[in-house]
């Protein structure tokens, strides 16, 4: 390994005293002389405190003064006081990236703080370390970038449309795709909502108008996401719309393809007849109420089960409205609905199920290892209170299916390089902390194309991903971190390996030279390629193998 | 926040800022005042099973990473001599006379973020929260999980926190009680210590939990609604519980099982296949306490048909996302609506806009949410406040 | 005169998740928690579900 | 303590995020453990090659920790 120290390196040693949080506990007198020993150091300097104003006016006036080629501070944690000390480097006119902190606060003085002798030889080891990184670090810089102001939102259900709706509203310039003839999609199916109580038309035709009236909002329908290139600020998205392509320049992309329902072939005697999905009971009630004199509901129908392991969120709720539709409109029809757990979370779920109970719809739970069985206008189910099996007569029976992954699921998660989980939804940057986001900057997702959602929850989405997005719509420009990784074009071999590890999508390979290369706009600078790499081409600036190798040699050589 | 008026695109607020009697600007949170500072008080943080000094943080990583003097403790506030904070503080950072202060501000739109109160288990005298030690709420049991909880995120039943912190005291004031030559204290005091002594180290670890879902949820004496997340939180607990201590077993008495979350049912049944965690449909009607502070749970099994009840190392209670007493003020004050529940009411199809242009709610304030849920509202309200702050105030709908 | 500023009443997940989008629109933003410390009950949660992380 | 007493030298690697947040709380909660430890700050613990650790050992480290 080519040792990258060299030797006309000036480096200046600030040692933090922290008041008595460092100076208590070690030998401050040593650490001092001790710096002053190691190799290319040309100064030391002792500070009360390093981060006050006169501890930064020193490591600003002694850049200059003593030629400082590198600066390291030994005080307290990185996490919290590198910035302030770049910040001051740069201010002299130093590359903020030649600064290195050894930490004798945190991970020193206040850890060790019954053995002063020891410990002040773990700090001279983690300022050695620092010293000898130091040394080899390089000037990098942050680069600059354009923006295209303008966003694409694939999916035109209600969270791709309130998503374009903030962004128009915020002004910024959409683009919103929908693979169907007209904006709403799952919604336009359904027959009324609660608590609402309202055909969904009305917040369907509220949204399209003013979606259309929106100067800033294109709305392409019969159109698709061909192909999309390019990284966060600077994409140019391929629509194909009626059969007519145009690429439009995008600075992110909102995913908001949602999920469509099951259709339960060889389930409980499904038929689409006297057997059908909540989907289809949507239709019978929006042509009027069907005459029913006994009405069977059964949840879970494909969904908690060895095949599908996840619970779809709406489907409980679904049912509990239609049976309270069926119930108000015709108070002799009766309707019962076996389940193994209502999900009926929240306040207004809650509310409606208490209502659907006041009305006389009745409730019988299963034993998913005992299902229930349909046939002969009966559905026969073991009662666990009772006992025993029990036949409950049926004029229909309706199954509550789950939401599905859209069948082009795949494709655009090929295309945006982002990740679906294991049932085909779409997989968040952070399943708690960045639920619209994915890991690569840029594009961010919403709906039911991440997990089924409820009206309520679609459209807040929606305006949440609008939120993420816009924070990069709000820049003047974008920069680059200098702590990226970069590859030697001319040792990487194109294994591929990094391409696999990178959970940013930030390596491109270039088929016709063979090699791999890294997007400095969407690498985070985690390193995994440069640990990966097998030919040594891959490195992470900042943090290069060099440089801790130096860290490694220097901690075991006292 | 103490004054509001005007309307979207130009709202003034007053706000109240509290002293901290710490200088923000020189503090370094090195601690060195809080190790010294001669007053301890009761951890609120911690729910009281740990103590604070007077002088503190929330908690070690907590932000901004100041420190502040709690002036209802503090002994200078007190009247009495003290200054310790001030002597040790080499930043210069202590200020006792820092002063309350104003702030107006002119904001284009307000989000209102309260959250929510835990629901106060008290009120269900039957479950025994309050007067038995080892029945705690689900946040105390986050507290005593936690690695930088007061237990270390060792499992230690608080009848054992408790009775030790008791034992540490009783020699004092057994020693008094003597000394003033009050007998009938003192023998009551010195038979307490003996009881304590045989029986507090018998069970120290919890290791066998039940955890009662739906308290104060799903219950029309107080909230009819579902708090959403509490059977999620147990079944999360157990897990973790489980992982610090292999040998616990735990039980979780529900009515349903509500796993709607990406990855939650898949959770769940996780917890039972690998934690070894018992679901149990039936709602615990009372909890009674044994002579070793055991809870005693007495519950319907809707499954086996039949009443039964089963001794415990501990009792963990699923408490309900109660609306934050704080909200009516802050509501009468901005003028928004709340539903009869005391959340703020919003409408399905605009489920970030209040009754008031220009006022967006999100989290557990407009209703019991769960985490990834608020993050995704919170970015939400931004995007509605940003749409009233980019076209100069006007109110746009959704 | 219209403000550009917004107000969030609450340091919790959500007043901090909705401040953050805010503050990095460029929008200034006032952040009232009635605490020392933002982070609210999230705070107090030792890890969370479904992937056991710790929160803070 | 005799000065014979063997004191073995550990190196860490640290992710910035996660472990190395963890040591620097470990000092402000100010839980003590003994000064045999150097630690190197990493931006992920994915990055620590495992001729890294094997560097460490050839030069005399009698443990490794990488901590993410």
């Amino acid at each position: 390994m080519e040792d990258t120290a060299k030797s006309d390196v000036r480096i200046g040693v600030f040692i933090c005293d922290c008041g008595s949080n460092i100076a208590g506990y070690l030998s401050m007198k040593d650490l001092v002389e001790y710096a002053k020993t190691l190799p290319n150091v040309v100064f030391v300097q002792e500070n009360l405190y390093t981060c006050s104003e006169g501890g930064i006016n020193g490591i600003k006036a002694a850049i200059p003064a003593h030629g400082l080629t590198r600066v390291v501070v030994a005080s307290c944690t990185p996490r919290t006081h590198e910035p302030l000390f770049q910040n001051a480097c740069e201010e002299a006119g130093l590359n903020p990236y030649l600064f290195e902190m050894a930490n004798i606060r945190d991970q020193c003085s206040w850890v060790h703080q019954q053995v002063k002798e020891k410990a002040t030889e773990r700090a001279k080891g983690q300022i050695a370390m620092a010293v000898a990184k130091a040394a080899r670090l390089r000037e990098l810089s942050r680069i600059q970038l354009g923006i295209f102001y303008r966003a694409v939102v694939i999916g035109g259900g209600v969270s791709g449309m309130a998503a374009a709706m903030a962004l128009g509203n915020m002004g910024y310039e959409v683009h919103l795709v929908e693979k169907e003839e007209r904006l709403g999609g799952l919604l336009n199916h359904l027959n009324m909502v609660l608590p609402a109580k309202e055909p969904p038309s009305r917040l369907l035709d509220d949204l399209r108008t003013r979606l259309e009236n929106n100067p800033k909002v294109t709305v392409h329908t019969r159109a698709q996401v061909k192909k999309s290139e390019g990284y966060v600020g600077n994409y140019q998205v391929t629509i194909n719309e009626n059969g007519n392509e145009t690429v439009v320049k995008a600075g992110v992309i909102i995913v908001a393809t949602g999920a469509k329902v099951l259709k339960p072939e060889g389930l409980m005697g499904y038929d689409g007849e006297k057997v059908i999905t909540q989907l289809e009971l949507e239709s019978l009630l929006k042509q009027g109420t069907p005459s029913l004199k006994n009405v069977v509901m059964i949840q879970c129908v494909g969904s908690r089960c060895a095949e599908r392991t996840y619970c779809s969120r709406i489907c409980c709720m679904t049912s509990v409205k239609n049976a309270i539709l069926i119930r108000e409109a015709d108070p002799s029809a009766s309707v019962t609905i076996l389940y193994r757990d209502m999900q009926m979370y929240g306040v207004e779920n809650e509310d409606m199920f208490r209502r659907s109970k006041e009305l006389g719809v009745r409730y019988v739970t299963y034993d998913p290892e005992r299902p229930p069985e349909a046939g002969d206008g009966l559905v026969r189910v073991y009662h666990a209170r009772m006992g025993k099996e029990i036949a409950l007569p049926a004029d229909l029976v309706v199954l509550a299916t789950p939401l599905v992954a859209q069948d082009e699921a795949q494709q655009i998660s090929t295309m945006l390089k982002v990740p679906l989980n294991e049932n085909g939804f779409f997989l968040e940057g952070h399943v708690k902390l960045k639920p619209l986001d994915f890991a690569t900057d840029g594009v961010y997702l919403c709906g039911s194309a991440r997990f089924p959602s409820s009206i309520r929850e679609a459209v807040s989405q929606g305006l949440g991903a609008a939120s993420r997005a816009a924070i990069v719509l709000s820049k003047e420009a974008l920069f680059t971190s200098g702590i990226v990784a970069d590859i030697n074009p001319n040792t990487c071999c194109g294994c591929l390996g990094c391409l696999e590890v990178c959970p940013y999508g930030a390596i491109n390979f270039f088929q016709d030279r063979g090699i791999c290369q890294v997007n400095k706009v969407l690498c985070k600078g985690c390193g995994g390629c440069a640990a990966t790499c097998s030919s040594g081409s891959a490195r992470l600036d900042g943090f290069s193998n060099d440089q801790i190798y130096a860290q490694i040699e220097q901690a075991l050589a006292g | 926040m103490v004054e509001f008026s005007g309307e979207i695109g130009s709202f003034k607020a007053k706000v109240h800022r509290k002293a901290r009697y710490v200088d923000a600007s020189k503090c370094t949170a090195c601690g060195a005042c809080a190790e010294k500072c001669p007053t301890k008080v009761p951890n609120e943080f911690n729910f009281g099973l740990n103590d604070r000094k007077a002088i503190y943080k929330d908690y070690a990583q907590g932000i901004p990473s100041v420190y502040t003097i709690d002036p209802n403790h503090c002994r200078v506030f007190q009247g009495k001599k003290c200054g310790v904070c001030a002597k040790q503080c080499q930043a210069g950072a202590i200020d006792y006379e820092q002063k309350d202060s104003y702030v107006d501000l002119e904001v284009a739109a307000v989000i209102v973020a309260t959250g929510y109160d835990l629901f106060d288990a008290t009120r269900i005298p039957e479950y025994g929260y309050g007067r038995f030690p080892n029945v705690i709420s689900s946040l105390e049991m986050e507290r005593l999980l936690s690695a930088g909880g007061p237990t270390a995120g060792h499992l230690a039943r608080p009848s054992v926190v408790k009775g030790e912190a008791r034992l540490k005291e009783l020699p004092k004031l057994i020693a008094k009680a003597e000394k003033d030559e009050k007998t009938d204290a003192a023998s009551a005091l010195n038979k307490e210590r003996k009881w304590l002594e045989e029986h507090v180290h018998k069970y120290p670890t919890a290791k066998k939990l039940g955890f009662i879902q739906c308290v104060g949820s799903r219950d029309f004496r107080f909230h009819k609604y579902c708090s959403n997340y509490c059977c999620m939180h147990s079944i999360k607990e157990a897990i973790i519980a489980r992982d610090h201590e292999p040998e616990t077993e735990s039980y979780i008495f529900y009515m349903d099982l509500r796993t709607v979350g990406k990855g939650f049912e898949e959770y769940k049944i996780r917890g039972a296949k690998v934690s070894g965690l018992k679901y149990v449909r039936g709602r615990v009607a009372e909890v009674l306490q044994d002579e070793e502070l055991n809870p005693v749970v007495y519950f319907e099994d809707t499954e086996q048909r039949c009443v039964r009840s089963m001794t415990l190392d501990m009792v963990i209670l699923a408490n309900a996302c109660s609306a934050s007493k704080g909200i009516v003020t802050v509501a009468e004050l901005l003028g928004i609506a709340l539903d009869e529940n005391n959340f703020v009411k919003t409408h399905p199809n605009k489920p970030l806009d209040t009754s008031v242009p220009g006022i967006f709610t999100c989290g557990c304030a407009q209703g019991p949410l769960d985490i990834p849920e608020s993050v995704a509202q919170a970015s939400s309200a931004a995007a509605r406040a940003a749409e009233v702050v980019m076209t100069g105030g006007r109110a746009l709908a959704v | 005169m219209a403000s550009n500023e917004v107000l969030i009443i609450g340091g919790g997940i959500a007043g901090m998740q909705a401040a953050l989008d805010l503050g990095d629109m460029g929008i200034t933003v006032h952040l009232v928690e009635k605490n020392p410390s933002i982070g609210g009950k999230m705070a107090q949660l030792d890890k969370t579900f479904p992937t056991n992380d710790c929160t803070i | 303590m005799s000065n014979d007493r063997f004191e073995p030298t550990i190196v860490g690697f640290l992710c910035n995020w996660c472990a190395y947040a963890g040591a620097d709380l470990a000092g402000v909660s100010r839980l003590q453990y003994p000064p045999n430890l150097r630690t190197i700050r990493t931006l992920c613990s994915a990055t620590v090659r495992p001729d890294m650790i094997l560097k460490a050992f050839q030069r005399g480290a009698d443990g490794v920790f990488v901590g993410g």
